[in-house]
């Protein structure tokens, strides 16, 4: 099929240019302006190696939705500088608003030629990155005609990457050559790429249809496997990166979780409601930085996590003073009071900031990803929470392991008398504690605004997932959440691309029923007598 | 220790001015089905259709509650999974509404709707022999109750206990709500199964099968109540108690908890099942959304809003709740939320013996 | 599920009534034949490489009471864990009677097969009252369709009222027994355990938190099983002992350290070093 | 000193302490005796406030502390030797020794004593060991200890032999005596073990059914037929 | 009474929550519009709200209250297919009408029912041939993702045998389904990124509710634009689009019956009609809420009701069945809708829109006038046996 198109490109424009000659005095801006909306990809892609000024300009018109199709329907009209419009055949001003005009529009197909058509004014750009994602978006556009522009370049450059890119841009144009050297070497170029769409650009020359050449066919199943041989191990690193990318989401879910149902057993159903209002203050944080300080909006996320933080903490205080403290000793009963308070929460943001989702950008530090290759990318907000897990679980083991609130923390919790006649004020020791495991949970909810939905019932979406991390690495065990969540995270990415998501996780938690059976208590259980 | 001495504070008061309310409460669920049949749609006495199926799907769930009070609040169970359980009886007697359709369904096929419009062309094993309602109620109780087997003996062998069971049992029906979602897995996924047209050759609107569905349930219902006093009075009772209570202790007087356990479960578990094969025809709908984590829990909010460790509470509790979140949902749509939530939060800080408890203590005092 | 060796005409035997030395004794499945009822072979247990008994082995005969005394920390109580079933042996062989190897029972098993034992911490059923305690201590079937049909007999019934007023619980019988004072549960154990009416009684520290006189009381209750019953005693108050005392081992380490009388063990040195002081 | 009077406590309907009275003296070591369930643990937990006292006061230091929460008290210098031992049974040895010391900021509430480790070698060889794990005496060890790492300036033990082996309860009874000679210290001691408590007692006082029916000097106790009273 | 009770069966909580609560105050705006013209038959039009908490068994129950106890004239209500799956046996039982506002898949026309969504002929097919046209990049790959329940399964396999009978092989396509509120699309986007290499490749999603936020955000992480991998939606509207960073999103696209975008004076009017009315509610963002499809599907639904009752002289459910045969109404999308005069479908045009960075869509392709749905499609094997007008179920 990809052997057509250049025939089939060529075909159309020469019926174009035919079309063209006939309207003599046409201006480009006319002719684009005319051309069938199924055409003006094409014409702009022929443009691409002679762009000239009035061409350009037209272009530009296009670009920036200044052409606008007439009330009528019959001219198309364009609008000036000063925002007059007039008419592109005859120059004529004419009356009108564009507000309520439709502009010609630009769809892909034109985008992506307007891309390339930007790209070839690139390639000798100073900028070494701009010419790298010219040349990438010329290979992309497929256009033969570039060619000659290509090998030029390739002549004149002197970066080695640039040119390496330029080779291999080349290197696919010429697989169309009818010369079989020419074929061949540009087969022996692509072996060594990384990109997988090169094999559908190699699969036609594996045939004898469309290959008459046996050795160039054989050249080209050996680049064939070459390239799927390099795709496999991309293919891997990729599930380990998914791997530990839902690993450390999950692991931000439940480190909250560990603290206040691990550490204080309290059964926190609205722990979810934590990570969701975490979630909606970066959602507040950003309006505030859009509206008072949008030249720093990129920095808002860091403003937000102080932020959650503290408002998460506060609530937790606020709710461990109101309603858990009644509790303590009562670990079911506590479920169903942070069900309740859940179930508030949720409803209080619904009628808050409405029930629909709201919008949290990602920073443009964090959109985007990290390319090695066309096949992976991996994303930078991911790659930050991956970052950012690793701190935060740092902090929290600092905190639990190292000072004297953490050892209050547990003694409080295994006799809640006992530790108040050592002379803990246990009151104000479950009220820090609680706040500290929501604050976590709030800074996990930062995280979670960056690769999910943020809306009032985010927070349930994470619930079971949470509890099984922290049950299955052992209640009050953090070493034991962490693997747990990384071990899940991992054998989920596993088994999902053969299984699919649901069926692999079902997998898991029928996995995870049976391994209880051996470990009862967890992974890192705790053993002895201490139990009864 | 604090609780469970509470607990049992709580059920040694005498409930005896109870059972007379409890016996108004029983006549007028029986003569609903009657005043429903026998009396003029326009009269002040007659029970409309919609309120018979909204009782009806009440009492069903008073019987999922006191089903799960038999684990949780005699036993010490927790189970957050008992909607799993309900919805398998459910999906059990869903199968033959689905096959009595015949060829009434859009498709005007063999086979219920959502199998042709995934292409299948023959019947799953599974669904053999649904088309007979004996076989399908025999699914509905004995599905529940090989699940609940197989894991009770899985969990209680290695002495999975406390938090650690409701958060198993979480997964489970967390896992089997994932499973029943996908639409390969057979069972209409996320539509699940709907529009059913009649039942035994009666048709599902008619009153006559309103009525006698409903009155199935109250006899369902007064079946569980009588055999849960029966349980709970007798010694096997007490070693539930004491499972709750101490279990490694009675395990050094001789007794073996894994079958006492696995025993009050399953029996639990096909209580439940039974439940779900009554709600269904009255609510006329059974799909996944049943095993979602948040409906079990809720069940287990019912028991103790009622009142845990006695076998009114739970009924008591069941129809609060649900009654209340029928009217608030219609008085206060916007609010109900804050309300249910408010309710749950002051019933476990004031009410700790629950709905059951207040009653009582209002009689001390008298 | 069902009872491994009980019978039940022997099992209506009162402890003491006035038919000697039958019953429990000479209860079937339990093979006797060499005199020794309880065995320990090489037993050693470790908890992270802490070495809790090391290669400790004992025996005791039928209807002895065997006093065990030892530093705290010697491994008393673990012994007892692996008597009955709490704690498994790394290594070594526990058997009741010739036969039962006790490694392969569960708790619920080694208890019906005639073991009973007494918490160093006194744990009773704190949500049930004296009495059920003692009910659900009672011999007899375990299985749960017999719990289905049970009913209490009018033998049961006095059974219960004489072991009421032997542990002097009479009066506190409908109270929850979660509300007893220390001692009281200590009582309340002792109880069950009689209820029971087991071959072999393990008690760890009977007496702890008891008065003098409570102390003599026990004492003289033992007194009375001993011959008909096995016993293991655990204890720290040497006035007890010599008052009950037989034969006294002494374990440190996890493993015996002296064996004999009381006055031969008292005058041992290395049993005064460390353990009674000077 | 500590000054207890009138005090009623109730469980539920029961009266449990009838208007008790009771002092302690500050360099002396006042014995309370009883038989088993007449109160003697109860008045002990209402004065470390664990159960709030229905009536009378509490004075520690001519101070009425009657309203404070326990770790209010802990931090006027009374220590808690509990019945059953109470220790933090997954936190180590060593943590369990360093939550007695939560009544000190600093440094202070950092570092253990080594005067513990010398009373109590067994502690020093398994502070990494976790405290549910210990043997019964071994936890009894711990719980003394624990209360003394606080520095205290009235002890309170209820029972402390309990479980313990011969040769160091006589070392406790050494312990407590030799606290006592500093002249620093009330010691209230709740104990079953007569022998113990006379060889210690400078005061006693005998409860039965919830009121004290005796007391008076510790030499005196064979005289005044304290072990008959305490018989059945 | 005085008033015409009119139901409103919309999820206000639970997952739906997020799409359903801008229909229910649509439905409360366009009842309000038309009580302040002076309502219907001299009487005002009172609405009765409930909230069926995305529940399904709950829509049954709610819809029973609502034609037995509230005895509402009709109801306006519904999103997901499976909830108008699980009230229609009631609607058909106790003779009530339903006004349905949302895009389909079909195979279904119930005498009790008005569908004023699209059904697939009205949006899915037209999107898939401009997919295919030149002018939509020519695809040749389909990957069809979408949520797993019966519109996205139906609308596939609908798409499979149309794709088929374009001379598309079934190695060309993928079809894979996650469930509901599914949030991880890491793996799904790495496998479209795979397939996509195989050839120009066109994304068709049906997937339903919030799992479109995760799903667009890893698209746009995993940097697959829109130029490459155009992925077009049939249930992400401009409300969907509230919740997402679109920048990344440019180019890929939707089909509706109705953009927001639309320019014409209708729409304006009632865009800001709106916005003022919600303003005067005290609703949040007043004057930033979006409008999309099923919301203009809402409000036509609405308006032309009132006609009918105004039109039949009655609210009784079978005069007004009738009278609703054949009537119009200028509709926001610039359009004169028509109620087709048998099968209870509208007639509705298609529009194609590419998403902006203003999280709006432009459109680049619609239908010069509006179609008459197919709701037995032709590309399901004996849908050519059904009848054209509805028949109740027995
Ligand atoms: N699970 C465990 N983990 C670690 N050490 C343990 C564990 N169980 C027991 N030990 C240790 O094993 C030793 C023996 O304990 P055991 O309780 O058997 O002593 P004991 O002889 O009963 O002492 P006491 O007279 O104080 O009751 C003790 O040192 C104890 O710390
Ligand atoms: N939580 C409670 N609720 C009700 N009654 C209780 C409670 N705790 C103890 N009691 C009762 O109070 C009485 C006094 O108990 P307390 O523990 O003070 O006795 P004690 O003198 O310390 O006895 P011992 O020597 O056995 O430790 C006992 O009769 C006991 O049954
Ligand atoms: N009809 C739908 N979108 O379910
Ligand atoms: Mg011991
Ligand atoms: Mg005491």
């Amino acid at each position: 099929m990809q052997l057509f198109k250049p025939l089939f490109l060529r075909l159309s424009l020469l019926l174009l240019m035919s079309l063209c000659s006939g309207l003599v005095a046409a201006s480009p801006l006319s002719e684009l302006a005319h051309a069938d909306p199924a055409d003006r990809a094409g014409l702009i892609t022929q443009w691409t190696v002679q762009a000239d000024g009035p061409r350009r300009q037209a272009v530009a018109a296009l670009e920036e939705g200044r052409l606008f199709t007439s009330a009528d329907g019959n001219h198309v009209l364009l609008q000036g500088a000063d925002g007059k419009l007039s008419d592109v055949d005859s120059g004529q001003p004419v009356a009108g608003d564009a507000a309520s005009l439709d502009a010609l529009p630009v769809n892909n197909s034109v985008r992506s030629a307007l891309e390339a058509f930007h790209a070839a004014g690139d390639l000798a750009d100073p900028d070494r990155s701009k010419r790298l994602s010219a040349i990438q978006a010329l290979q992309d556009s497929a256009n033969p005609g570039l060619l000659p522009l290509l090998l030029s370049r390739q002549q004149q450059e002197q970066d080695s990457q640039v040119r390496q890119a330029l080779h291999m841009a080349s290197a696919r144009l010429q697989l169309a050559s009818p010369d079989a050297a020419q074929r061949l070497s540009a087969i022996h170029t692509l072996a060594d790429s990384a990109d997988p769409a090169t094999l559908s650009l190699l699969a036609p020359l594996t045939v004898a249809a469309s290959e008459p050449e046996a050795s160039v066919r054989a050249a080209a199943s050996q680049a064939m496997a070459d390239i799927k041989a390099s795709q496999w191990r991309y293919n891997m690193l990729g599930y380990a990166f998914s791997g530990i990318s839902l690993g450390s989401v999950l692991l931000l879910a439940a480190l909250g979780l560990a603290i206040t149902y691990g550490l204080l057993g309290v059964i926190n159903m609205a722990h979810g409601e934590m990570l969701m209002i975490g979630a909606y203050a970066s959602y507040v944080v950003q309006n505030l930085f859009r509206s008072w300080w949008p030249g720093a909006f990129d920095a808002y996320l860091l403003a937000a996590l102080p932020v959650a933080f503290a408002v998460t903490f506060v609530i937790g205080m606020a709710l461990e003073r109101l309603i858990i403290r009644h509790l303590y000793g009562r670990p079911l009963e506590t479920l169903l009071a942070t069900w309740g308070i859940s179930l508030m929460l949720i409803q209080a943001v619904r009628m808050l900031f409405g029930a629909q989702n709201v919008e949290v950008a990602n920073p443009s530090w964090l959109s985007g990803g990290w390319e090695i290759t066309p096949a992976l990318t991996l994303p930078y907000n991911r790659l930050a929470i991956i970052a950012f897990v690793a701190g935060v679980l740092l902090l929290t083991w600092l905190l639990l392991n190292k000072t004297r609130l953490g050892l209050f923390v547990r003694a409080v919790t295994q006799n809640r008398r006992m530790a108040d006649s050592v002379g803990v004020p246990t009151g104000k020791v479950d009220m820090l504690a609680f706040g500290l495991g929501s604050g976590i949970a709030g800074l996990g909810g930062v995280a979670l605004s960056q690769i999910g939905n943020v809306g009032p019932e985010l927070g349930q979406g994470y619930i079971v997932d949470s509890f099984m991390v922290v049950v299955l690495g052992g209640v009050g065990q953090l070493a034991g959440t962490v693997t747990g969540a990384m071990g899940l995270g991992i054998v989920n990415k596993i088994l999902e691309p053969s299984l699919g998501a649901v069926l692999g996780k079902i997998l898991i938690l029928g996995f995870i029923i049976l391994f209880i059976q051996k470990r009862p208590q967890g992974l890192f259980a705790l053993k002895g007598r201490v139990l009864d | 220790m604090q609780t469970a001495l509470s607990l049992r504070l709580a059920t040694r008061l005498g409930p005896q001015p109870l059972k007379l309310a409890a016996a108004a409460a029983l006549a007028v669920l029986l003569a609903m089905p009657a005043l429903h049949l026998w009396t003029d749609p326009a009269s002040s006495l007659h029970v409309s259709a919609y309120t018979l199926t909204l009782v009806g799907k009440i009492l069903c769930y008073a019987i999922v509650a006191l089903a799960m009070d038999l684990v949780w609040g005699y036993t010490g169970l927790l189970s957050l999974g008992h909607g799993l359980f309900f919805a398998l009886g459910g999906y059990g007697m869903g199968m033959y509404l689905m096959r009595a359709i015949g060829h009434d369904g859009n498709y005007q096929s063999d086979l219920p709707d959502f199998m042709v419009f995934l292409d299948w062309k023959t019947l799953p094993w599974f669904w053999q022999g649904s088309e007979h309602l004996a076989w399908a109620l025999c699914l509905a109780v004995g599905v529940p109750g090989l699940l609940a087997l197989v894991f009770g003996w899985l969990a209680f062998r290695s002495r999975i206990k406390g938090v650690y069971f409701s958060i198993m049992t979480q997964a489970l029906t967390y896992a089997a709500m994932l499973l029943f979602f996908r639409n390969e897995t057979g069972f209409g996924g996320n539509n699940g199964f709907t529009d059913f047209k009649r039942i035994l050759g009666y048709g599902m609107a008619a009153p006559g099968t309103r009525a006698t569905l409903f009155l199935l349930t109250v006899l369902l219902l007064i079946a569980a109540l009588a055999a849960g006093f029966w349980l709970v009075n007798s010694k096997f009772g007490r070693i539930l108690t004491a499972i709750r209570d101490a279990e490694s202790r009675l395990m050094f007087c001789g007794y073996n908890p894994l079958y006492y356990k696995l025993f009050i479960w399953v029996a639990s578990a096909m209580l439940c099942g039974l439940a779900g094969a009554l709600y269904v025809p009255q609510v006329g709908i059974i799909n996944p959304g049943e095993m979602s984590p948040a409906n079990s829990i809720e069940i287990a909010i019912w028991v103790a809003v009622g009142g845990r460790g006695s076998l009114i509470g739970p009924v008591l509790g069941a129809g609060f709740i649900n009654a209340a979140k029928s009217w608030f949902t219609v008085a206060f749509p916007e609010y109900w939320l804050f309300f249910l939530g408010g309710l749950f939060i002051a019933t476990t800080l004031f009410l700790p013996r629950g709905l059951l408890g207040l009653l009582r203590r209002h009689k001390e005092k008298a | 599920m069902m009872p491994v060796t009980t019978s039940q005409a022997l099992q209506r035997e009162s402890w003491d009534g006035d038919t000697p030395a039958s019953g429990r004794l000479l209860q079937p499945g339990v093979d006797v034949t060499h005199g020794q009822i309880l065995y320990l072979d090489d037993i050693s247990v470790s908890f992270d490489g802490f070495r809790a008994l090391n290669r400790l082995s004992l025996s005791i005969a039928v209807g002895e009471l065997r006093c065990i005394i030892g530093p705290n920390g010697a491994g008393k109580t673990t012994m007892m864990d692996v008597i009955t079933g709490k704690t498994r042996a790394d290594s070594g062989s526990a058997f009741f009677g010739q036969t039962i190897n006790l490694a392969q029972h569960s708790e619920a098993e080694i208890a019906q097969l005639g073991i009973g034992r007494k918490f160093q911490k006194p744990t009773v059923f704190e949500a049930m009252t004296v009495q059920e305690n003692l009910e659900l201590a009672l011999a007899g079937p375990r299985s749960v369709w017999a719990s289905l049909r049970a009913r209490l007999s009018g033998q049961q019934r006095d059974r219960i009222d004489e072991l009421l007023t032997l542990i002097r619980l009479g009066e506190q019988r409908a109270r929850l027994a979660g509300l007893l004072s220390h001692g009281q549960k200590q009582w309340l154990e002792i109880g069950m355990l009689l209820a029971q009416e087991p071959q072999l009684l393990l008690l760890d520290e009977p007496v702890a938190g008891m008065t003098d006189a409570e102390t003599e009381k026990t004492a003289e209750l033992l007194l009375t099983l001993k011959g008909r019953h096995s016993l293991m005693v655990v204890e720290h108050d040497m006035d007890f002992i010599a008052s009950i005392a037989g034969k006294v081992t002494v374990l440190a380490e996890g493993a015996v350290l002296a064996e004999g009388s009381l006055q031969q063990v008292q005058a041992d040195e290395r049993v005064i070093e460390v353990y009674l002081g000077r | 000193m500590l000054d207890i009077q009138e005090l009623d406590q109730y469980y539920g309907g029961s009266h449990i302490l009838r208007r008790v009275s009771l002092q302690a003296e500050i360099g002396q070591v006042t014995c309370l005796l009883g038989r088993n369930g007449v109160g003697k643990s109860t008045l002990l937990r209402c004065l470390m406030g664990q159960l709030p006292a229905k009536s009378g006061s509490i004075r520690w230091q001519g101070e009425d502390i009657s309203r404070c929460a326990p770790h209010q008290r802990v931090a006027r210098g009374i220590a808690y030797v509990p019945q059953g031992r109470e220790i933090f049974g997954r936190l180590t040895v060593e943590e369990n020794l360093r939550m007695g010391l939560a009544r000190f900021g600093g440094k202070a509430g950092r570092e253990i004593p080594a005067s513990v480790y010398e009373m109590f070698p067994v502690l020093y060889d398994m502070r990494q060991r976790r405290g549910g794990d210990l043997s019964g005496g071994q936890q009894q060890q711990l719980a003394i200890g624990r209360a003394l790492v606080s520095q205290p300036s009235l002890l309170v033990l209820d029972e402390p032999t309990e479980g313990i082996q011969p040769s160091i309860i006589k070392q406790i009874g050494e312990v407590i005596r030799n606290l006592a000679a500093r002249r620093d210290m009330a010691i209230l001691l709740v104990e079953q073990y007569y022998d113990f408590a006379e060889a210690l007692a400078d005061r006693y006082l005998v409860m039965s059914r919830g009121e004290v029916i005796r007391s008076g000097q510790g030499s005196q106790m064979a005289s005044d037929g304290v072990r008959e009273l305490l018989a059945i | 009474a005085d008033t015409i009770k009119v139901g409103v069966l919309h999820s206000l909580s639970g997952t739906m929550a997020i799409s359903e609560t801008s229909l229910k105050d649509m439905a409360l705006f366009a009842i309000d519009q038309i009580n302040a013209k002076g309502g219907v038959l001299g009487k005002k039009l009172e609405p009765v709200v409930v909230d069926p908490a995305s529940n399904w068994p709950l829509f049954a129950e709610k819809a029973r209250q609502l034609l037995s106890k509230d005895k509402v004239a009709v109801t306006f209500g519904c999103w997901t297919s499976v909830s108008r799956k699980s009230v229609l046996p009631v609607y058909e039982e106790l003779n009530g009408l339903l006004f349905y506002p949302v895009q389909y898949e079909g195979e279904e026309m119930s005498p009790n029912v008005f569908y004023t969504g699209a059904a697939p002929n009205q949006q899915a097919i037209p999107a898939v041939e401009y997919l295919m046209s030149k002018e939509g990049g020519a695809a040749k790959r389909f990957f069809l993702l979408g949520t797993d329940y019966v519109y996205p399964r139906t609308t596939n396999k609908i798409l499979r045998a149309f794709l088929h009978s374009k001379g598309v092989k079934d190695e060309n396509i993928q079809e894979m389904y996650t469930p509901f509120g599914h949030s991880d699309y890491q793996t799904i986007v790495g496998n479209i990124k795979k397939f996509a290499a195989g050839g120009k490749t066109a994304v068709i999603s049906t997937i339903n509710g919030d799992s479109n936020v995760p799903f667009y955000k890893e698209l746009g992480n995993q940097g697959l634009k829109a130029t490459d991998v155009p992925v077009v939606a049939f249930s992400v509207g401009e409300e969907e689009l509230k919740g997402i960073d679109t920048k990344p999103l440019v180019g890929h696209l939707a089909a509706w019956n109705y953009f927001m975008s639309v320019k014409n004076p209708v729409n304006s009017k009632w865009i800001a009609d709106y916005r003022a009315w919600a303003k005067k509610k005290g609703l949040a963002n007043a004057d930033k809420l979006v409008t999309n499809d099923p919301m203009e599907a809402t409000y036509v639904g609405i308006n032309m009701w009132a006609e009918a009752v105004k039109k039949a002289g009655t609210t009784d459910v079978a005069a007004v069945t009738k009278a609703m045969a054949g009537i119009k109404f200028a509709a926001p999308s610039g359009f004169t809708l028509e109620m087709d005069p048998k099968n209870h479908h509208l007639h509705k045009p298609v529009m194609i829109g590419e998403i902006q960075p203003n999280g709006q869509f432009s459109v680049v392709w619609k239908t010069k006038t509006p179609i008459r749905a197919q709701p037995w499609s032709p590309f399901i094997p004996g849908n050519d046996k059904k009848p054209d007008t509805p028949v109740k179920s027995k």
